[in-house]
């Protein structure tokens, strides 16, 4: 994998919630083609950090620095629930600048075309995550941020996003992800960065590592960190 | 018989009937203008009068028929009932209109002013606004179970609020001509006009019947639709 | 009964403690509020007509309008997270939902009446303290009505799209007669004239206020499962 | 600047996609303003004031009533699903999401006004249609004035925690002047005195829109991160 | 397990969105201390059946009959963002006339007592799904359903919950569980529901299947069906 450039660099980043810290001085560098997994206790701080990386959340202190076009697939589905699949992919495209073949193709590919004229609002949990990361994808973004991106996908459409996003890291694209799904995961990451009360404990590469192992080692650090 | 054949009986009868009282509508106008006596204040812009009264007499049949079915639908949960209800309402807020702008029109050289605030117009205005909101609402709404069962209760609301409005800008001064036919003493019109008058009530009425059907079987056939297209998808 | 009173007093009680973390609805009423006022104030030529005789009309504007900013908050709470399900799951009688929400949101009414009122004297100068007693009567029962129906009507209209443009467009009808009936007297009050005189009024006023009580009552629970 | 233009239209577009999904949003806010001008009609004291004088008042209450509405609206849309992050992400200036948003609002607030207009002068006949200009100006000024400001304000306090609380108490203030200045033009327009007689609050409602509307593109900017 | 009372008893259930047909004459019966798990795709119609079972949503057609109380967990929390957690429980406590000390007793099972009394909106999507379970589980109804319950749950709470769920099933507590994470739950369920286009396709005991064994019989069933 070509390491050539650094998408992103965060330098000390803390982001306090009033008189919370939530983040503690986090310091870490995504590359091209590289897939960050980020996994951490409930709490630990992994939405707010992607967040802030999406420059979405002013850090309290530290700073972010973007080298390129960052996409996001968040808690929430940031669709326009009255407007159908289509409407939505084609306003964020006029807004990216992509032209409507590019929304189409992605529907097709996440499996939505058959419903794509449909309210968003009548979608199920499933179609609805699948439709925010369509939004997600249509820039093809440089850095793409996925919170919890599997959430309530049946196992076909985990498979295709997990080969879309495959298919994005072969292409030099980069990534960090948040998840509890590690299993499922693994085959796509290549470093593990491991979370704890807005600390991240360690930040290592998972080339061959399997999930037993580093789920082993994220117990190890919890219990110690 | 198939539900669908009987939408379809409906919807020919109910354009037959229409059919037939339009023509009739023409036949008591021919008469209003040619066999029945210019009225002698107002010229002959009382004329209107006869589209005017028998429409607005339409209008609020339609808005109570739409009350009284809502009830029948809570009670019986009926899909049909409310069909009919939305069905009436609607037809009733055509006959408003007709009766809001007709009204108006004669207003100007008989009052020398369009509109004035007085009990039965004020009225009747209100009811024909609720009635709107109770087709933006159901406009509104996606699931027919739900939209069926708030526009019932619209309805029942509106049925009842009638009365109350009625009574209270009925408290204010009143210039609307009080009614020459719904009053205990006999009716105070000039024969031949009091025949048009009749004649034209009950053309309307018909009409409104007629208005009914069709938009009621309307109804019927989409509900249809969405029972085939529902099994095709699945 | 008991049951029925001790679960609607608990839904009121919340309605009124998440109204209270925001402010939300409370705050913009009352901002509506002192926005007509002005508008009503500074709208008449003065050359024209007197304060006083605007004033009437003036309060009853701004009290209907400025509640129904409110109304759909009763609601649109329960919509955020489907609480609304959490509350019909609940083993309670679903007219407690319906009492607990008219409780509520008398509550908040009141509130931003007893706001508006000192206002209005401020804008209008008018004599309200003296005749307190019979005001307080016909803004109670006049308030009442509004609220009643609103709170029926905002129970369905949460469900659409603009259901701030939708629960003004159903609920005014309803407004004219409480309306009209509360300017009339107070129209009278002000101008110090027996309170017999409006008796006609009166009446009106408190059979709007129970045939709608119990006809919303008995409809609402038609306005709950989807 | 073309880019700007490109993607506010989009957001604007997008907007009123929204509003006419329910293909509602016309006709109530028509019925909604007969039923105001009825309402505020009935809601004074026929012996004390005549229909003309409420006119003007009838006019800004129903227009402030629909502004506040859009308002809200605008801006609770992009929180829904925090739809407002994707816009944010995307690579356009925050200019564009700022006038995107007023043009909106804007189309809003005038399809209210247009058709509420015609009723005005049909219930209470004033003589509307020679001062037709004038009042188009005033009309339009005032509006301006507060989608812009409004407009602002509610993107400035839509990230934050108490935006709701916020929201209406800043816009009180900026309110106020361009509403009351509009109702005193309309009335003396209505009375059929000269426009020259109004000048001075036509300055300040111009001055009004040009200050503001430079200042809130610079300051939009800084509003929107959490 | 005693099999004895069916507690909830559904026939021929069908509900259709417009003119979408999305259950299809469903016929099921819960038993005491009875797991049932519900997998099917997306849009298969887990999340309406669970709703229609709840009562929350009146069927088209056929009919649901339930003896006993019933609670739900679904994808949204049911809670008051701008309450604490502690008095959206409270809350819900006065409405099942269940005491204050039950609504503790959960905060203290599912690790939310130190920060019970934040308001739910400043919770992380984990936490949030713990006091949407902890909700439910105030009653200690006879029937509990639940939707996807262990979205964004860390290791731990996942753990801590199912140990409550089975907990719950040991005493005779039944429960239908909508989910896709098969693996998780296995220990779990007593029986597995087989959902594709609105037909339960299949209802067949768990008894001794392992995951696998269920996802095999599961693609099978999605080809043919
Ligand atoms: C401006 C709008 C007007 C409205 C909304 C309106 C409304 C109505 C309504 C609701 C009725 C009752 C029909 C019934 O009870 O059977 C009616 C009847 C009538 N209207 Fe009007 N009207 C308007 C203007 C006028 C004008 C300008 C005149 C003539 C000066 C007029 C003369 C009558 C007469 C004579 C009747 C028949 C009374 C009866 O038979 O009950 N209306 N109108
Ligand atoms: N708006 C907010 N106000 C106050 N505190 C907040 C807010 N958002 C998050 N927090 C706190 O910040 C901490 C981290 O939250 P965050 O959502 O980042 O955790 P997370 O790692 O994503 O957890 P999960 O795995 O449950 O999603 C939590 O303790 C949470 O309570
Ligand atoms: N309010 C609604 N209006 C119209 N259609 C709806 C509505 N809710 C759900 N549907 C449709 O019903 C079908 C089943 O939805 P449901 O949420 O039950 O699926 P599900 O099995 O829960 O899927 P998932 O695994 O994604 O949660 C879907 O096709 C969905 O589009
Ligand atoms: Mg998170
Ligand atoms: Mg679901």
């Amino acid at each position: 994998m070509p390491r050539a450039e650094p998408v992103l660099v965060a330098q000390g980043v803390s982001r306090r919630y009033g008189h919370r810290r939530v983040l503690h001085d986090v310091t870490l560098e995504i590359f091209q083609g590289q897939v960050i997994l980020l996994i951490g206790p409930n709490g630990a701080g992994k939405t707010t950090l992607l967040r802030v990386l999406a420059g979405l959340l002013r850090p309290s202190a530290g700073r972010v620095e973007r080298r390129g076009s960052v996409s996001m697939v968040a808690h929430h589905s940031m669709l326009y629930d009255v407007l159908t699949a289509r409407e939505n992919l084609r306003f964020y495209g006029r807004l990216h600048r992509v032209g409507a073949s590019r929304a189409e193709e992605l529907l097709q590919q996440l499996g939505l075309a058959a419903r794509a004229d449909e309210r968003v609002a009548a979608y199920s949990r499933g179609m609805t995550q699948r439709a925010a990361i369509a939004r997600a994808l249509l820039p093809d973004p440089d850095l793409l941020l996925l919170d919890e991106p599997l959430t309530g996908l049946d196992d076909a459409s985990c498979r295709v996003v997990l080969d879309v996003l495959s298919d994005l890291r072969d292409r030099g694209r980069a990534m960090a992800i948040a998840s509890h799904q590690v299993a499922e995961l693994m085959e796509l990451v290549t470093a593990v960065g491991f979370l704890k009360d807005g600390r991240l404990l360690a930040l290592e590469p998972a080339a061959g590592r399997g999930t037993d192992e580093v789920l082993a080692r994220y117990r190890s650090l919890l219990v110690r960190g | 018989m198939t539900p669908r054949d009987r939408a379809l009986t409906f919807a020919r009868r109910g354009t037959l009937l229409t059919g037939a009282m339009l023509v009739a509508l023409a036949g008591v106008y021919v008469r209003a203008l040619m066999f029945t006596p210019i009225e002698r204040f107002q010229g002959p812009a009382q004329k209107i009068f006869y589209v005017h009264a028998p429409a607005a007499w339409s209008a609020l049949l339609a808005f109570a028929v739409t009350g009284i079915l809502s009830i029948l639908y809570l009670w019986l949960r009926d899909r049909r009932l409310d069909v009919a209800a939305a069905a009436s309402a609607e037809v009733g807020v055509a006959f408003s209109m007709v009766m809001l702008t007709t009204g108006p029109i004669w207003g100007k050289p008989i009052w020398g002013t369009w509109w004035t605030w007085d009990a039965r117009l004020t009225s009747t205005l209100f009811i024909f606004l609720l009635f709107v909101g109770y087709m933006v609402l159901r406009g509104a709404l996606t699931d027919p179970e739900v939209r069926a069962r708030y526009s019932a209760v619209i309805g029942i609301m509106g049925l009842v609020l009638v009365p109350f409005i009625h009574f209270t800008v009925f408290l204010f001064r009143t210039l609307h001509p009080d009614p020459v036919l719904m009053k205990p003493e006999k009716p105070s019109l000039p024969g031949d006009m009091l025949l048009t008058l009749l004649v034209s009530f009950g053309v309307f009425t018909l009409l409104y019947v007629g208005f009914l059907t069709q938009r009621y079987a309307l109804g019927l056939l989409r509900e249809l639709r969405d029972e085939e297209m529902a099994h095709a998808v699945s | 009964m008991a049951d029925l009173l001790r679960a609607a007093a608990a839904i009121a009680l919340k309605d009124l403690a998440v109204e209270w973390r925001t402010k939300t609805a409370l705050v913009s009423s009352l901002a509506f509020a002192v926005l007509v006022l002005a508008v009503l104030f500074f709208a008449r030529d003065p050359t024209a007509v007197g304060a006083v005789d605007v004033a009437p009309g003036a309060l009853w504007v701004t009290f209907t309008f400025a509640a129904m900013i409110g109304l759909n908050r009763a609601f649109l709470m329960e919509r955020d997270n489907r609480a609304l399900d959490g509350i019909l799951l609940a083993p309670i009688p679903r007219t407690a939902l319906f009492l607990g929400k008219v409780a509520a949101n008398l509550v908040f009414v009141a509130a931003v009446e007893v706001v508006s009122v000192p206002l209005f004297v401020l804008f209008y100068d008018v004599p309200l303290w003296r005749r307190l007693p019979e005001l307080t009567l016909v803004i109670g029962t006049a308030t009442f009505a509004f609220v009643v129906v609103g709170t029926l009507l905002s129970s369905m209209v949460v469900r659409t799209r603009f259901s701030e443009l939708m629960l003004p467009l159903l609920l005014l009808p309803f407004l004219v007669p409480p309306v009209v009936g509360a300017v009339q007297v107070t129209a009278r009050v002000l101008a110090g004239r027996p309170l017999s005189e409006a008796l006609g009024w009166l009446r009106l006023l408190l059979a709007f206020d129970i045939v709608f009580f119990v006809l919303s009552t008995i409809l609402f629970t038609a306005t709950l499962d989807e």
